[in-house]
């Protein structure tokens, strides 16, 4: 990946995440993953949504986290600090069927033109060529709730159909996806350090919404493997403050999600 | 896929669930697992991996046991180098976000040598759940028109009666053996978890037999001066095995955080030859030390003061 | 109901706690209802069966029930006293249907050929004479595991065919239990005031086996209002001891359950 | 009678569910709660009653209630005879065990003037299980082949598909209102209950409003130094009314057991002529106090010292 505009004083990583954090709003309830979701919501919630609620899948309930502890995944006591309640995994998994969920913010691997996310198998399921890590969360997140996606823009990540539909998005566009059963919930946004893509709502095909600072519609279209729809009109996003991105590095000072 | 209501009772029925001691040592409790066991681990990713008995099967030989847990970390590398785990059933499988995709995961997998069975990750709770309330599955609303069902056969897809809503079934779960790991439990095998609990209500109700490791045991006088905190009913357990650290290199909520130092370097060992990586760590640290106070020792007195004073700083609130 | 042996020295409720107490086996877990139940499975624990473990309802695994103090319920914190763990009920319940639970142990209002308990309604169902309390846990008691029943032994309460079925026995006797989907469970034995029955293997109808003291075949039948099967043996139980008489007064000096 | 999922999660997306304070009056909660609503009531038998919501919704004149709980005792005549309540469904009816059968509940059933809704103790607790977690129904092996089941046509029996079983389907519930009295929460509704839990984990879950009593409002930095002691979060929940003694004359694990005294002479005063009992019980004791207070100094302050007394000493292991 490159950096969209050297010299801006940030990393792709850094604008991935404050472009993702200024989507939620306050008193929304936000299913967030380890990473770059953790820390913009974090961001959010230390600036324009004090009233934000972080749910970690691992089963904690509002939670602070502690600026220079990020823990290495949702599932540590260090994601628990100052929290209004605990709860079992599978507990804090149905607080996404049930409802309670505004929205669920997951990084990406592979993403395709309906949205529909790979975390699983690089290459053929059957012989793949890169066994990844898996669902965790993921797939039921996606199933159960609005999704948004933050991930690195790249030409090997947007692919036209993926290897493995590990968390769906729209499946194979139009109503499938609640054809298939998934009645609520779906992909909402898409944050890539080069632009914010949302869903043309009848075919359920990507779209660029609008273009970080320096960014040309050229760009992102050469750094996606399929054709990408365009909004009616593309907005053009405010570039990283300063403000954000000292919240931002007071919280990850070792540069362990933002290097 | 889905043991008979019947089969499920005789196993219980069978079994001595009188309030008696079961204290016993590693090596004891190893023998109520059995090659071949499906063996559920309690916790998640690093926090409370009942990493001691781990130890105790690798070191004991066990052989082809399916393995399955809510989130599996370095134990499920160990498990598939060893030769004790051929299966691991889980919805996510590396080290951990942090030092990438498990090199060790991926060597067993891709050569198909090992087999990593993902489910969702609510899927396997909603199993181990269905496991632990005695019926034969659970209805859920994810994992359906995704690639992780369709690579699956034991699920099945049902028109709701009541509103005509398409609906996933999910098999229940019930493990041969439950290891789970506490911060304390009394000689009887009633268990007080503090934090996060994790899978860690539902597993052993849904086991056929269950093996608790504990950091301390506590009287019986103790718990029962608070039995809305027992977590875990003392029939469901077969073994008790008191191990301080019983989770190191992984944490155990509000005692130690993980050894990090001692992650980056298990990391950095099995990232050029995965194979030779995890043997060797396996040498020194499985098969090498005499005992578990040997193993702690590898790890360091220094790191296992570092963890525990992080550890504790959950307290400080 | 008249006491079986005026001048014996113990009312029928005590006969009746004493004589199910002693079903009741060292190591078992006895899922037990309030009165009769509850004294029966103390004095069986402090007298024979100290490792004996008794489930409340309400949420309650392995408590020790203070002398004096009684429970108006199994929902209250009287019944919490020492105990190994508290639960949800549903949770409680769901230990019935997961198999841990050795005996159920209720008392009765009415009960038929088959076992059969109602406590719902008296009369046609549609216009009861009396509308009772209903099932509470019974129905999943009776529907999940072995049952014993302590009951006093009245014409009235001992009828072919109850007017409604709350907690299942052998439902039409035969195999129609495990053919409405209850393969689990099933009555193990009614203690009355005069006698301790049991159900024949495969007519599953009310069978006597065993007399108290001073109690004859006959006035067994006479106060039951279906023809009662006979075991091939029939055995004689020994009256209550002083021990065991004194320890239930020492639990119920009010004689609130034993009157 | 099961709604369908995507109007659940409408009703779900349409509350403020931030973090904010909602500490209000009985009055002002009452609002909460508009006529023929299901109302589900947290606690069990003589435990844990929501008793002064109860009385504030009898006092401003609710009508045609459907009410639902695991077990109803005395709040059960009182919605009856009040004309709260229309419809209750339950798996058991009456005063308690040691006074005999209701009179009062008797009256209203046998003329059908009122309904009480029989299901078992379990499908109860499956049924709020069911609404809590989002699915249409649950799974169960009892109430098949009973007269309990047989009055009933809202549940379904399916074969299972792994096993071949025969399984009863129990639909879920989703009160609209849900009314649950807790030892304490914070303003904004993180509750925390000791000892006997009963339903009231899943209730507030199913609902689709919440309002919780509290024998007194602690602070959310309270709270949170202790969140795995919290029971419900929360975002689940409405209002918060702070109401000392708010389920006398019924009990409150660890601060007060009931007033027995007073519970014998409700008793006694409904035995001869229920109807008419009941009406100046409620007179008395509903409608005659200007406020709460007011009411609890009817029942006397010498038993309320009792009641804490008994109720404090379960603490003394």
């Amino acid at each position: 990946m490159t950096d969209p505009s050297p010299g801006a004083g940030y990393t792709a990583s850094e604008l991935l995440a404050v472009m993702s954090g200024r989507l939620l709003e306050d008193g929304q309830i936000v299913f967030a993953g380890v990473g770059i979701p953790l820390l913009a919501a974090t961001l959010a919630q230390r600036l324009h949504a004090p009233g934000l609620t972080i749910l970690f899948e691992g089963g904690t309930i509002g939670p602070f986290i502690v600026p220079g502890e990020l823990p290495p995944s949702t599932n540590e006591q260090r994601c628990t600090r100052r929290a209004n309640m605990l709860l079992t995994i599978t507990d804090t998994l149905l607080l996404l069927q049930r409802g309670y969920v505004d929205v669920g913010f997951m990084g990406g691997a592979q993403i395709d033109i309906h949205g529909n996310l790979n975390s699983s198998f690089i290459g053929d399921p059957q012989r793949p060529t890169t066994r990844l890590p898996g669902s965790g969360g993921g797939n039921d997140i996606a199933s159960l709730t609005r999704m948004i996606v933050a991930m690195k823009h790249e030409k090997r990540r947007f692919v036209d159909k993926v290897d493995f539909i590990t968390s769906p998005g729209f499946l194979a566009g139009g109503e499938s996806r609640s054809a298939s059963g998934l009645i609520a919930g779906g992909m909402y946004r898409v944050v890539t350090d080069l632009a914010i893509l949302g869903f043309d709502e009848a075919s359920r095909r990507m779209r660029i919404d609008s273009l970080h600072p320096g960014v040309t519609l050229q760009q992102v279209q050469d750094n996606t493997g399929f054709e990408l729809l365009r909004a009616p009109t593309i907005g053009a996003t405010e570039p990283p403050s300063a403000r954000e991105l000292a919240v931002l590095r007071e919280f990850d000072p070792d540069r362990l999600y933002t290097a | 896929m889905v043991e008979s209501y019947l089969d499920l009772r005789g196993k219980i029925a069978s079994r001595d669930r009188s309030l008696r001691e079961k204290v016993m040592s590693l090596e004891e409790a190893c023998k109520l697992v059995r090659d071949g066991d499906h063996v559920a681990l309690g916790g998640c990713t690093l926090s409370r991996t009942p990493m001691a008995m781990i130890w105790a099967l690798i070191r004991a030989g066990r052989k082809n046991l399916t393995v399955s847990r809510s989130i599996v970390s370095t134990e499920g590398d160990l498990l598939f180098a060893s030769g004790a785990g051929a299966r691991i059933v889980t919805s996510w499988f590396s080290q951990g976000i942090v030092w990438g995709v498990s090199k060790v995961m991926r060597q067993y997998t891709e050569t198909g040598r090992a087999k990593f069975e993902e489910w969702s990750h609510m899927a396997m709770g909603l199993r181990y759940r269905a496991g632990a309330m005695g019926v034969p599955f659970m209805p859920m609303r994810s994992m359906m028109g995704s690639d992780v069902a369709g690579q699956l056969d034991s699920w099945r897809e049902m028109t709701c009666p009541f509103t005509g809503e398409k609906l996933m079934l999910v098999p229940a779960l019930n493990p041969d053996v439950a290891l789970v790991h506490v911060q304390r439990c009394d000689p009887y095998g009633n268990a007080q978890i503090d934090g996060l609990q994790f899978m860690d209500i539902d597993i052993p109700m849904a086991a056929t037999r269950v093996i608790l490791t504990t950091e301390r045991i506590v009287s019986n006088d103790q718990i029962r001066r608070a039995p809305d905190q027992t977590k875990i009913p003392f029939f469901t357990v077969d073994a008790v095995v008191e191990v301080p650290f019983g989770s190191a290199p992984h944490e155990c909520y509000g005692l130690y955080e993980p050894y990090f130092g001692h992650l980056d370097s298990y990391a950095e060992a099995t990232k050029r030859d995965p194979e030779a990586g995890v043997k060797q760590y396996l040498d020194r640290h499985y098969h090498g030390p005499k005992n578990w106070a040997e193993y702690l020792g590898l790890l360091g007195i220094e790191n296992m003061l570092d963890a525990s004073r992080r550890g504790r700083s959950i307290h400080d609130d």
